[in-house]
């Protein structure tokens, strides 16, 4: 099959979900010159008004989304980078993730909010959140965190023709990946995890960026004979509680990747959960890998080792088969 | 103007003063939950901008907006019901006083988070240029929401994509307790919209006649594609900020001021005018009574109006379900 | 001892500290003319500079409130609603949060933001938010949930004194709640948790009004024979892990009441804590106790039971002693 | 104007563009992290402003400021460092390039969100006011951040409060890909200024003398408490938004007007003023080859600094430390 990357198939899911409905269209800062790649070709496609490229004023531009999206539009915000959202968090909260609910149906808001995590680049702390985990908290919200070109697309594509407030993260460190997507249209359901690896002695549920990591580390663990499942929840809002539990049930241990802070973050939900629902299936504590609570340094010498990567799941999950 | 115009603004600011004195009444009596913002003395620039419309087009309001609704056109007995909480009120009981948006005549939402609805109003109206419709929004906002961040944002995109949109101040001289003199730079809101080379008009808010034609002209040069245009009506409002005993004790304001404003009431000023032009008196107080009548029925019918089930409270949270594992059992 | 509310207990805090420090001082909405209660007589006893009236532009004053603590103020902020602070939220963030840390320490940010959570009051979803669950997410900040008048103000002099940000989650609640307040200064220090009933058979973490419902289930369960011990957290950053820890050593036992959505939620990560480090001494799953992950409702129909009290923490509690 | 001012006017301005284009080669040759936005056409007015400030004087900067700490008087080594990330660097490794503050010259942060320099500005004017001392704030900001809402709420809130702050707009032309003119409803940003009462005046940025002299006059005004002055300088950023090859296939902007301001450098424009008054240029000579030296010297030594140490990246969080069992183990 054929390979794109990441960034490839975000353009591909806009270019494809703009041509089908006119409703349709992308905003933000500079969308329209394509500076990181994103829109290529979207502006020749459909023009200057379906390309909008805003003032720098994330919570009035939001406030503009959900005003248009009230009256039949279907827009794309395009945030580039997830640190900026908090400038916005007032429209995301109060107004998209509120309205449908307290005017009582009578609207609601198809917008959906993309914005990418730049962390372990050297881009310090304001520009370095890996922030899902804050929105999770957030009801009305739906919360989306693809791995994969593939995974990009289908839930990019099923994100604008949901009818609420989607929030898309992508991983930075993934935009340059390389991976199948099929030419055909495809698009990915809601609250359906993928299983990575299928195995029999722990569960690495991972996050984003984390699947790859996970992904080999399990790989390394299967030459020493620890068969490790590893699960990709595709979207934190509404979660696929349901796999991630079978999957304990079998296992009897579990161990959460994420790139994100470690207090009430998504692991720490997912922990939650499996306490709560699969505490009778589990033979280990569970544990959690995240960032530290811990701003980010610029300096890679400091950054170093901020994330999990393969060797640290490796030695986390080791250290899981020994309880 | 067309006579019959202005007799039914007049219906029509009846109609929200009966409302609004009807809404006190029951706050008073401690059947309301949770609080309330009245508009009494506020009718002239909340009717007369609202009648500027026509039933296609949009209007946006805020925490003190029961009487907006009514200027655009609504019916009283949903708005009544959904005060009192009651399953047949407008936003099903899950709004209240401070998001009483009828949609079925085109308010897009009355979001009580000060200065949220100005970049939302600018959204409605960019949706209606992409649609290519002649639909125009009108934005209310208090003076204190002018120094919200969202003033600024939501003005200068108007004006650089020429959007058909009207920001009406409602200038009605303070924010809770601080009158706006002591939080903005200028005495004027409209001061600002020079810089962003939008056209702006002070309006005496109190004379429904002034507002209508300052938001009518507006009207125009929004379906002309030629642009926002911004409207501060100077007004006041007869209560304090909203009801209940919180503010009785508070001296923000003077009672000469408050004694000064009611001589110009803008029901009394828009009687006066119509008698002037030869309507009876009669007409006029029948078309009083059959405002006060229709709320009275309103509040007959909310209060005959059952309460939400329990199980409501877990709908319209999402239009799309939520699918997967995601909902959990709670308290 | 003599009683005063809670409200009059956060009035002296910032009167003693006031006094006490010319660098403090007050600002908010309509602080000078009281509306609320947390701030009387302070106009007349420091006059209007130090009882600072702002416009209505949230994220503007706050990041007023940072620069003046910059250059050696110790602003207290009053958002009055915690559901303004969203629109505050780059400036805690981004500002507030991070300048100590991206400036290697070169500033430092002493700013108090007190924030109220008036839920359970008819007011609809705009003004009903129990929000502290999202500042846990952002390292930098300090989040306090103090559940009565004495911790109330134990605590905010304490934050008033502390050298970082400072967000101070008020329970409106318990607002009009009368507590034993000593005449005699005393501060109450962070990270530590206060056991409200000792016990042996179950723990019960519960959070800000929380705590008064679990002391009155507690109550009624010893009836029963349940022997429970309350914790109340009083700081949920820095959290006292150990003494949670310690009582469910002892109980085996573990439901976390909160009045927060569920979903990456203060109870989540306590339970997340406890199910890492406590594991082995787990009897039954942890259970949490928590609003649903649901706009709030204006109806009072329909808020209804939302938010834990007695009845539904004693049939928990009991639940999970037959687990 | 006073000559040996505007010959260290020159020899900072040298600083700063020896500054950037070392960091350009460095950028280039892969050995500095994450972006960089250079300032190499702006020190003029970068250069003028900070100058017209005392060394107690605060100035806050934002993403593309390298420049405002040199011009306000800090040492170019602890900035180079922080640059390279290392353990020597003005913030320790923590912050570079985009939050090169040196806090000890008055610099109170760099913060790359866009516009949110602005309230912290006027908040450390409202805590110079407090505590009665002379100290103004000089707040930098770009044409792109003047449409974000805290530029509205921190012109506000300055002119309400008469602040000692004054609000440099530097105006290159662009934000990122995006005119200004495309983005701001009005050409002149400094339009906006008269909607709070305070005065606004636009100057030739590439001129230092020019913006100095208008700095220097809203610093009078601030110190005479007669609150806030907004100053838009027009200026250009030879190189595009931040080094790398990101931009270099775009086509924003024409060569046509790069040349034509390339020609109005503000280092070629403060020397030809210079040699007018009878400077030698030798003397201009050894004052340029003085900077290029010391921009080395700074190299050399962010070179020989150590890297800091991993649990560095544990420091600085909290100023009080996290008691309780706060911190856990992670990755
Ligand atoms: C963002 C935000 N801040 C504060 C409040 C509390 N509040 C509700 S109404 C109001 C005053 C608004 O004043 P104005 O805009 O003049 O409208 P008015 O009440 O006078 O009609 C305030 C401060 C709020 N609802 N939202
Ligand atoms: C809140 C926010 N939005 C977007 C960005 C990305 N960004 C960084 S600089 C910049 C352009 C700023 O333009 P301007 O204010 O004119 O400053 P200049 O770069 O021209 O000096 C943008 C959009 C950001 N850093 N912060
Ligand atoms: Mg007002
Ligand atoms: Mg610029």
């Amino acid at each position: 099959m054929r390979e794109v990357t990441f960034l490839q198939a975000v353009a591909e899911a806009q270019a494809e979900e703009m041509a089908r409905d006119d409703s349709v269209f992308l905003m933000g800062e500079d969308v329209s010159g394509n500076v990181y790649g994103s829109s290529g070709g979207l502006l020749d496609q459909f023009g200057a008004e379906r390309v909008l490229d805003t003032p720098i004023c994330e919570s009035g531009f939001t406030g503009v989304a959900i005003g248009a999206a009230m009256v039949g539009m279907r827009p794309i915000v395009d945030y580039t980078i997830a640190s900026f959202m908090y400038l916005a968090t007032d429209q995301l909260v109060s107004m998209a993730a509120k309205s449908s609910y307290m005017y009582g149906g009578q609207t609601h808001i198809p917008a959906v909010f993309r914005a990418a995590m730049f962390y372990n680049g050297g881009i310090a702390a304001q520009h370095s959140d890996r922030n899902y985990s804050m929105y999770m908290n957030v009801p009305g919200l739906k919360v989306v965190v693809p791995s994969s070109p593939f995974d990009a697309k289908g839930l990019l594509k099923t994100a604008i023709r949901d009818d609420d407030p989607v929030l898309v993260f992508e991983d930075g460190n993934l935009w340059g990946r390389r991976g199948e997507v099929p030419e055909d249209e495809y698009l990915l359901p809601f609250g359906q995890a993928n299983i990575l690896t299928e195995g029999s002695d722990v569960t690495l549920v991972a996050i984003a960026a984390r699947v790859g990591e996970a992904v080999k580390a399990a790989t390394r663990l299967a030459e020493e004979g620890i068969s490790v499942e590893v699960i990709d929840p595709r979207t934190l809002v509404p979660l696929d509680s349901g796999t991630i539990l079978e999957s304990v049930a079998k296992t009897g241990r579990l161990l959460v990747v994420d790139q994100g802070h470690r207090t009430c973050g998504a692991a720490g939900e997912i922990a939650a959960l499996v306490a709560e629902q699969g505490f009778w299936d589990l033979q280990a504590p569970i544990k959690r890998l995240t960032a530290p609570d811990m701003q980010i340094p610029f300096s890679p010498a400091l950054e170093k080792g901020f994330y999990p990567e393969v060797e640290q799941i490796v030695t986390a999950t080791r250290a899981l088969m020994e309880e | 103007m067309d006579q019959q115009l202005l007799i039914e603004m007049y219906r029509r600011m009846g109609l929200i003063r009966h409302f609004d004195e009807t809404v006190q009444k029951l706050f008073n009596s401690g059947r309301i939950p949770g609080s309330a913002h009245l508009s009494i003395g506020q009718e002239g620039e909340v009717v007369g901008a609202c009648m500027a419309l026509n039933e296609h087009d949009y209007m946006v309001g805020n925490h003190r907006s029961h009487g907006h609704p009514i200027g655009k056109g609504a019916g009283v007995n949903a708005l009544m019901a959904e005060i009192l909480g009651k399953a047949t009120g407008v936003n099903r009981g899950k709004g209240g006083s401070m998001h009483l948006a009828d949609f079925s005549v085109g308010s897009l939402g009355e979001s009580s988070i000060v200065g949220s609805g100005l970049p939302v109003a600018v959204g409605a109206a960019l949706g209606s240029k992409m649609q290519g419709n002649d639909r125009v929004t009108l934005c209310f906002f208090g003076d204190g929401a002018s120094n919200q961040g969202y003033f600024h944002e939501a003005m200068n995109m108007a004006a650089l994509w020429k959007l058909p949109v009207i920001f009406l101040c409602e200038n009605n001289g303070y924010g809770v307790t601080t009158p706006s003199n002591k939080v903005a730079a200028l005495e004027d809101i409209s001061a600002r919209a020079a810089g962003y080379g939008t056209p702006a008009t002070i309006v005496d808010g109190q004379q429904c006649v002034e507002v209508f034609d300052a938001v009518t002209e507006a009207v125009d040069r929004a379906r002309r594609g030629q642009g926002p245009t911004m409207i501060e009506a100077k007004t006041y409002r007869y209560h304090h900020h909203s009801e209940g005993p919180l503010y009785d004790h508070m001296t923000y304001r003077s009672d000469e001021e408050l004694v000064a404003w009611k001589q110009r009431d803008p029901l009394h000023l828009a009687r006066e005018k119509l008698l002037a032009e030869g309507v009876g008196a009669a007409t006029l107080d029948d078309i009083e009574r059959a405002a006060e009548e229709e709320v009275a029925a309103a509040l007959e019918f909310a209060e005959q109006s059952p309460l939400p089930e329990p199980p409501e409270a877990f709908e319209h949270l999402y239009r799309t379900p939520l699918t997967g594992g995601g909902v959990t059992d709670h308290a």
